[in-house]
């Protein structure tokens, strides 16, 4: 089967890839362009795990083909931290301990960082239901949701 | 699998009209991916949609109302605060389908040809009496959105026809809609029932009324003697009464995974009771 | 006593430092069992029964082969014959024999060149299928006229004249129950169903395999335990085990369900077949749902004593547990625990395991704790009621306390269920008022804890930085908690310690990460392995000093002339000795292996309020208490996560959580849309109070943390829906369609 | 001599007895003793158990010593997940 030719931008950098056109865009960072940070975790937009955002809109990227990247901005949890300065959100992950086995962090973290763009002092509530789709089974979501809150509260002090 | 990207519907239409295996249109995906990825359906051809010049906008008619592109996320809805205010009812139905991360890519378009009874966005298109606009090779037409569903998964669409967008009449004065589903959970989770109530008030009396149910039969269902039971009346305690009982009657639902159809009998005339006070209230311009 | 009034001399143990793979963890880095490639690597795919029982007739692969990129197909014939028991349970349910036993029993396996070919080439293998009855219920297993799943299975233990689908019996007790229940005042009997749950860990299953025709292999995959993926992938596979090498990669959660084989040997056969190509096996969420995992479905009739003061006289309880179409369901392990937390003068347990057409169950937190505690805590509480007795009084005066003799047979060492339900009921939770429609619930739970086979090695490095190696991997944090016990045993920064999770080729063998034993059993062998390296480090620095290695001790990181010798020498710090190590008598290093003693119980109590909505059902979770003995924690932050997690996972067994089946067999919910874990959205904060009894078998006296948290959900959730609503619900989840049935039955 | 008490199960095995005195230094000669005296108690030996020796819950290790002074009890093998 022929594969299509994509150039896109990812985490602001130039890439091309050869993508089936069966692949979802999740298929096609992980394995096209070694970019294994994006998870799967069930494949039918129910975890979150793959979240990544895409021109601006936080989107599971085992929603969207490979294909579609052709032209787009994608923005994934490698291009979250500016080289070893990281993003006050995983800075607040690791200090309330806001993960147990790390394989929903990822996700979270792109997913959290895409809500505090658009609204930087969430309550508890909305930092609750804009996260309800990413699944996490180790915290009980109790230290997730403090993370946020105080990264939150970090960035506006800082803005 | 053909992956096509056309410029303009007529060129989609034309590709499924002429496509000889499974083809799929690809709007926001996300019913088709999961599809593809559950190995329930490998497209020959997939049609992709959203690159189609204003697919992706919300415009006004001359009239006040709205038409929105077929490829316009649910996302997109909730930031239009014109739409909000007009059609709340519509928008938070549309809120309801997925994730946030679903809402950046689900559209209207795609809620209602995936065929679901359940589909939390459809009951509100139908109460508020919204049409859909079709464009096939032959031309452009326009139907009544509770004209498509054709039962589980089907539609009443036929190969080489594309729905290009979603029309909602002007909102007028005294108008409110509203949509409840009930869940388990609080998010992430398809309707075990739904209901949009649509209507409009002179003074303190219902004088106008669409009632919509989702999931308790084989296609969302509009229930017109569900309106007429409160169409007339200031939603007094009688008027709720009638209406719970009608959509009791009214709701033909089946025992599935998600909840039994006695459950669904209960719980439709509870979300009625819910749905009907709050597009009420919405009407008379207060706060809910 | 509540950690915070608790005082301690430790440098390190007790604070809550940065995890040592946070950064990975944070940045994508980390790798998971998915996040591998090699040359030449293919993707395999696995074709499934989707029949509930059903005989294999034949398997036509030949359109499979046809297909261009297509490497490998592998099928039962491809295994090896002959094997028995548990490795026979193994094999059979890694690829099915003669007979599919479950909806998404593999029956083959395809390797090819890539993941779209793999899948497509599953559609071309043709599998006739004879179709057999099935039987899904525990209770319908056993009963006369049920399909047989296999003849054989039984036990010794099981008496004659069962259906043989009872494949084990278990009976223990003390006392003379009908005296107990002829001194009660109220005695009820009550029946209690749970349904089958899965781990829900988000990372599915996922491994790279390599095996050549020399029968020397590799394996990365994510597991709780490599060495027992080894052991179990030799058994299948005919192989010599140390030929096998297989790497633990970082795991995206496991509870349980990681602790065993499910796909693994399927890898390395394909790579075999294939002329030792790498082939990559990764499972869809719908294939981990249908084909590893889950919880037992439990069965079960309580009968229990009571005084008009609480006082309980005594207690039967019967169990029927499945745990699918092997033997293995923890129906022995419910029973030990489901009255552990009180002194009950008489009590009888039966249990029996029983075959089903379902999947294979793994463990799953605190294995059968869960369910047993539903049914004894459910009842209890039900009687307190009935008696107007607070129930939380009724659980104080019963509680088991250190050195009593335990439900189970053997007496209790150091425990701490006083001291936690003291903490509990002292709780400002307790006294926060209830509205309309609210209701309070509690309850106690139990789990043993465990040692199990350990093997660490430490080792100093050049400048005095020390790496730890140990066998178990790291799922919650259990790297920091090394650290830092490592930290304060050798009086050195923590940041100084490296642990890492060895492949099994640097260590012996060593049991998972389960029976929540990382902490406690590494900890302590890691202990064992320190003390060696500390008696050779002073034993280096009293060379130089030319005085009896006796006379040196080790504090704060440097090795201290004592006795006769105090200070007539200088501290020799680490630094300075690892320095000088190779002119010294070369590498230092320790090494400790053991199946540790001196487990130490651990007991929880948890406090829950739910508003129900009387008119759907629906039960909302307003503020939920853990409080839990850890006898020692040694990073905090890593033990309230414990119990939060686990009481979440309890949150959904209670309410949303079931595998549902048609009269088909057929798995209903197989995708996480249907299959309902908690989300953010569902949940208020879970408070936490940590209680620390020390445990006098460790060194720095840790319990296990890991499991107990999961057990007092079930019931509180029952327990609080039932004093909202006046309706108790005793058969999990409480579902709104069961709730608002039962409301309006009322 | 030890006394070792066994699940209430295994006294079909037993001639009813579920506290059986045995003479033995170790587990191993505890359990090899009481397959001794109940034969039928070998093939839920082989099947795996776990040992309480005064409370602590482990697989049964061979060597470990006992005397008459523990409290022994013979439990179906333990997993935790």
């Amino acid at each position: 089967m022929s594969k299509v030719h994509i150039s896109t931008t990812v985490n602001g950098e130039a890439v091309e890839f050869l993508a089936d056109t069966r692949d979802s865009l999740l298929d096609s960072l992980r394995d096209s362009l070694g970019l294994t940070g994006t998870k799967e975790g069930c494949g039918t937009g129910d975890c979150g795990a793959c979240s990544v955002v895409v021109d601006g809109t936080l989107v599971c990227s085992c929603l969207m083909l490979g294909v579609e990247a052709q032209g787009k901005q994608i923005e994934t949890i490698e291009g979250m931290a500016n080289g070893d300065a990281l993003h006050p959100l995983q800075r607040k992950f690791i200090e309330h301990a806001a993960l147990q086995c790390g394989f929903c962090t990822p996700g979270i973290l792109v997913a959290s960082k895409a809500l505090l763009e658009k609204n930087p002092d969430p309550s508890e509530e909305e930092v609750r239901y804009w996260l309800a789709g990413n699944l996490c089974r180790c915290t009980g979501y109790d230290k997730i949701i403090r993370a946020v809150m105080d990264a939150a509260e970090e960035m506006r002090g800082a803005a | 699998m053909n992956y096509h990207n056309p410029s303009n519907f007529s060129d989609a239409a034309r590709i499924a009209r002429d496509a000889s295996g499974v083809t799929r249109f690809l709007a926001g995906g996300t019913d088709v991916l999961v599809q593809m990825r559950a190995g329930a359906v490998t497209p020959h051809d997939i049609i992709d949609i959203k690159n189609i010049p204003g697919v992706d906008a919300i415009t006004r008619t001359a009239d006040g109302g709205f038409i929105i592109g077929a490829a316009v996320s649910g996302a997109q809805m909730g930031a239009d605060a014109d739409l909000v205010a007009a059609w709340p009812g519509v928008v938070e139905g549309m809120e309801l389908v997925g994730s946030t991360q679903v809402q950046g890519r689900a559209t209207l378009a795609g809620n209602l040809c995936n065929g679901s009874p359940a589909a939390d966005s459809v009951p509100g298109l139908i109460a508020a009496g919204a049409t859909a606009q079709i464009v096939s090779a032959d031309g452009v037409r326009d139907i009544a959105i509770e004209d498509i569903p054709a039962g589980p998964g089907r539609s009443n669409l036929v190969k080489g026809e594309v729905i290009a967008s979603i029309t909602l009449p002007a909102r007028g004065q005294g108008g409110g809609d509203a949509y409840l589903r009930f869940t388990p959970r609080t998010e992430m989770d398809i309707a075990v029932v739904g209901c949009a109530i649509n209507l409009t008030i002179d003074g303190d009396v219902i004088t106008s009324a669409r009632v919509a149910l989702g999931a308790v039969a084989p296609t969302v269902v509009l229930v017109p003697e569900a309106a007429d039971a409160i169409i007339g009346t200031t939603l007094d305690d009688a008027a709720i009464a009638a209406l719970m009982n009608v959509v009791s009657a009214a709701a033909k639902p089946i025992s599935d995974k998600r909840g039994t159809a006695e459950f669904r009998k209960d719980v439709v005339g509870v979300l009625a009771k819910r749905v009907a006070k709050i597009a009420y209230a919405r009407a008379r311009g207060e706060a809910v | 006593m509540a950690k915070d009034t608790n005082t301690s001399d430790f440098r390190y143990i007790g604070t809550r430092p940065a995890r040592p793979d946070g950064l990975d963890k944070v940045t994508g880095r980390a790798r998971y069992g998915a996040d591998i490639a090699a040359a030449n690597m293919l993707h395999a795919a696995v074709v499934r029964s989707p029949h509930a029982h059903a005989r294999i007739v034949k398997i036509d692969t030949s359109k499979a082969e046809a297909l261009d990129g297509v490497k490998a197909i592998v099928t039962r014939a491809d295994f090896p014959t002959g094997l028995t028991g548990e490795d026979w349970d193994l094999q059979e349910n890694t690829m099915a024999g003669e007979r599919a036993l479950y909806d998404g029993h593999a029956v083959a396996a395809i390797a090819a060149t890539s993941p779209h070919i793999a899948r497509d080439a599953v559609k071309l293998i043709e599998v006739e299928y004879e179709i057999l009855p099935h039987v899904i219920d525990v209770d319908d297993a056993m009963a006369e006229g049920a399909p047989v799943i296999r003849e054989g299975a039984a036990n010794k233990t099981v008496p004659e004249g069962m259906h043989p689908n009872v494949v084990k019996y278990i009976e223990f007790g003390h006392g003379d129950v009908e005296d107990g229940f002829a001194k009660a005042d109220l005695v009820m009997e009550r029946h209690y169903k749970t349904e089958a749950t899965h781990q829900g860990y988000i990372e599915p299953h996922a491994c790279m395999g390599q095996l050549g025709a020399d029968g020397k292999g590799e394996m990365w995959v994510c597991t709780q335990g490599h060495w027992y993926i080894r052991r179990m992938c030799a058994a299948v596979l005919g192989l010599d085990t140390a030929q096998l090498r297989v790497t633990a990669s970082e795991i995206g959660g496991g509870f349980g369900g990681k602790t065993t084989i499910f796909m693994e040997p399927l890898a390395l056969a394909l790579s075999r077949k294939s002329g030792g190509r790498p082939v990559k096996l990764v499972m869809s969420r719908s294939e981990v749902l249908r084909a590893t995992g889950p919880t037992a479905s439990a069965s079960m009739d309580v009968k229990i004593g009571m005084t008009k003061d609480g006082m309980l006289t005594a207690g039967v309880a019967n169990f029927r547990m499945q745990g699918g179409a092997f033997p293995g369901s923890p129906v022995d392990m419910a029973l030990y625990c489901a009255f552990a937390p009180y002194q009950v003068p008489a009590l009888q347990h039966i249990g029996y395991d029983v075959l089903a057409n379902r999947p294979k169950c793994a463990a799953y937190r605190a294995p059968g704790s869960p369910m047993g505690a539903f049914a004894v805590e459910s009842l209890i509480d039900e009687m307190a009621t009935e008696l107007g007795l607070d129930p939380m009084e009724v659980r104080i005066k019963n509680s088991s306390k250190s050195g009593d003799k335990s439900s189970y047979g053997p007496k209790f060492g150091v425990i701490g269920l006083e001291e936690t339900l003291a903490a509990t009921k002292a709780h400002p939770n307790m006294s926060i008022p209830l509205g309309p429609n609210q209701g309070r619930g509690i309850a106690a739970g139990y789990w043993f804890n465990h040692g199990g086979e350990t093997s660490v090695s430490v080792a100093l490095s050049e400048d005095g930085t020390v790496q730890v190696s140990v066998g178990t991997p790291d799922i919650g944090g259990s790297r920091a908690s090394m650290a830092l016990m490592a930290a304060e045993t050798l009086g050195i920064p923590y940041e100084n310690v490296r642990v890492n999770i060895a492949e099994t080729g640097s260590l012996g063998v060593n049991e998972p990460t389960h029976g929540s034993r990382a902490t406690f059993a590494s900890g302590k062998a890691m202990h064992g392995a320190l003390t060696q390296a500390i008696n050779e480090m002073c034993r280096r620095a009293a060379g130089k000093w030319k005085i009896d290695p006796e006379a040196v001790e080790w504090r704060d990181g440097a090795a201290v002339p004592a006795g006769p010798n105090a200070g007539q020498f200088p501290p020799m710090t680490i630094q300075e000795i690892a320095r000088k190590m190779k002119n010294t008598g070369g590498p230092i290093s320790g090494h400790h292996e053991s199946v540790p003693d001196g487990v130490g119980d651990s007991f929880g109590a948890h406090v829950v309020d739910v508003e129900v909505d009387p008119e759907t059902g629906h039960t909302k979770i307003l503020r939920y208490l853990v409080v839990q003995d850890a006898g020692r924690a040694i990073h905090p932050s890593y033990v309230e996560g414990q119990y939060q997690g686990g009481a979440v996972q309890g949150i959904g067994w209670a309410l949303n959580e079931e595998y549902v089946y048609d009269n088909m067999g057929r798995l209903q919910n197989p995708i996480f849309l249907d299959y309902r874990v908690p989300v953010a959205s569902d949940l208020p904060m879970i408070d936490t109070v940590i209680v620390e009894v020390p445990n006098p078998g460790h060194p720095f006296g840790v319990r296990g943390v890991g499991e107990t948290g999961i057990t007092p959900p079930l019931p509180a959730i029952a327990n609080a829906v039932a004093a909202a609503t006046g309706v108790r619900i005793r058969h999990l989840p409480i579902t709104p369609t069961k709730l608002l049935a039962a409301i309006k039955a009322k | 001599m030890v006394t070792v008490n066994l699940w209430s199960g295994l006294r079909r095995f037993t001639d009813g007895e579920l506290a059986i005195q045995v003479e033995a230094q170790t587990i191993g000669d505890m359990l090899e003793a009481l397959v001794g005296k109940y034969p039928g108690l070998g093939p839920i030996f082989d099947d795996g158990i776990s040992v309480a020796i005064d409370g602590d819950v482990m697989p049964a290790d061979m060597s470990k010593s006992i005397s008459s002074e523990n409290e022994i009890f013979l439990l179906q093998q333990m997993k935790g997940g």
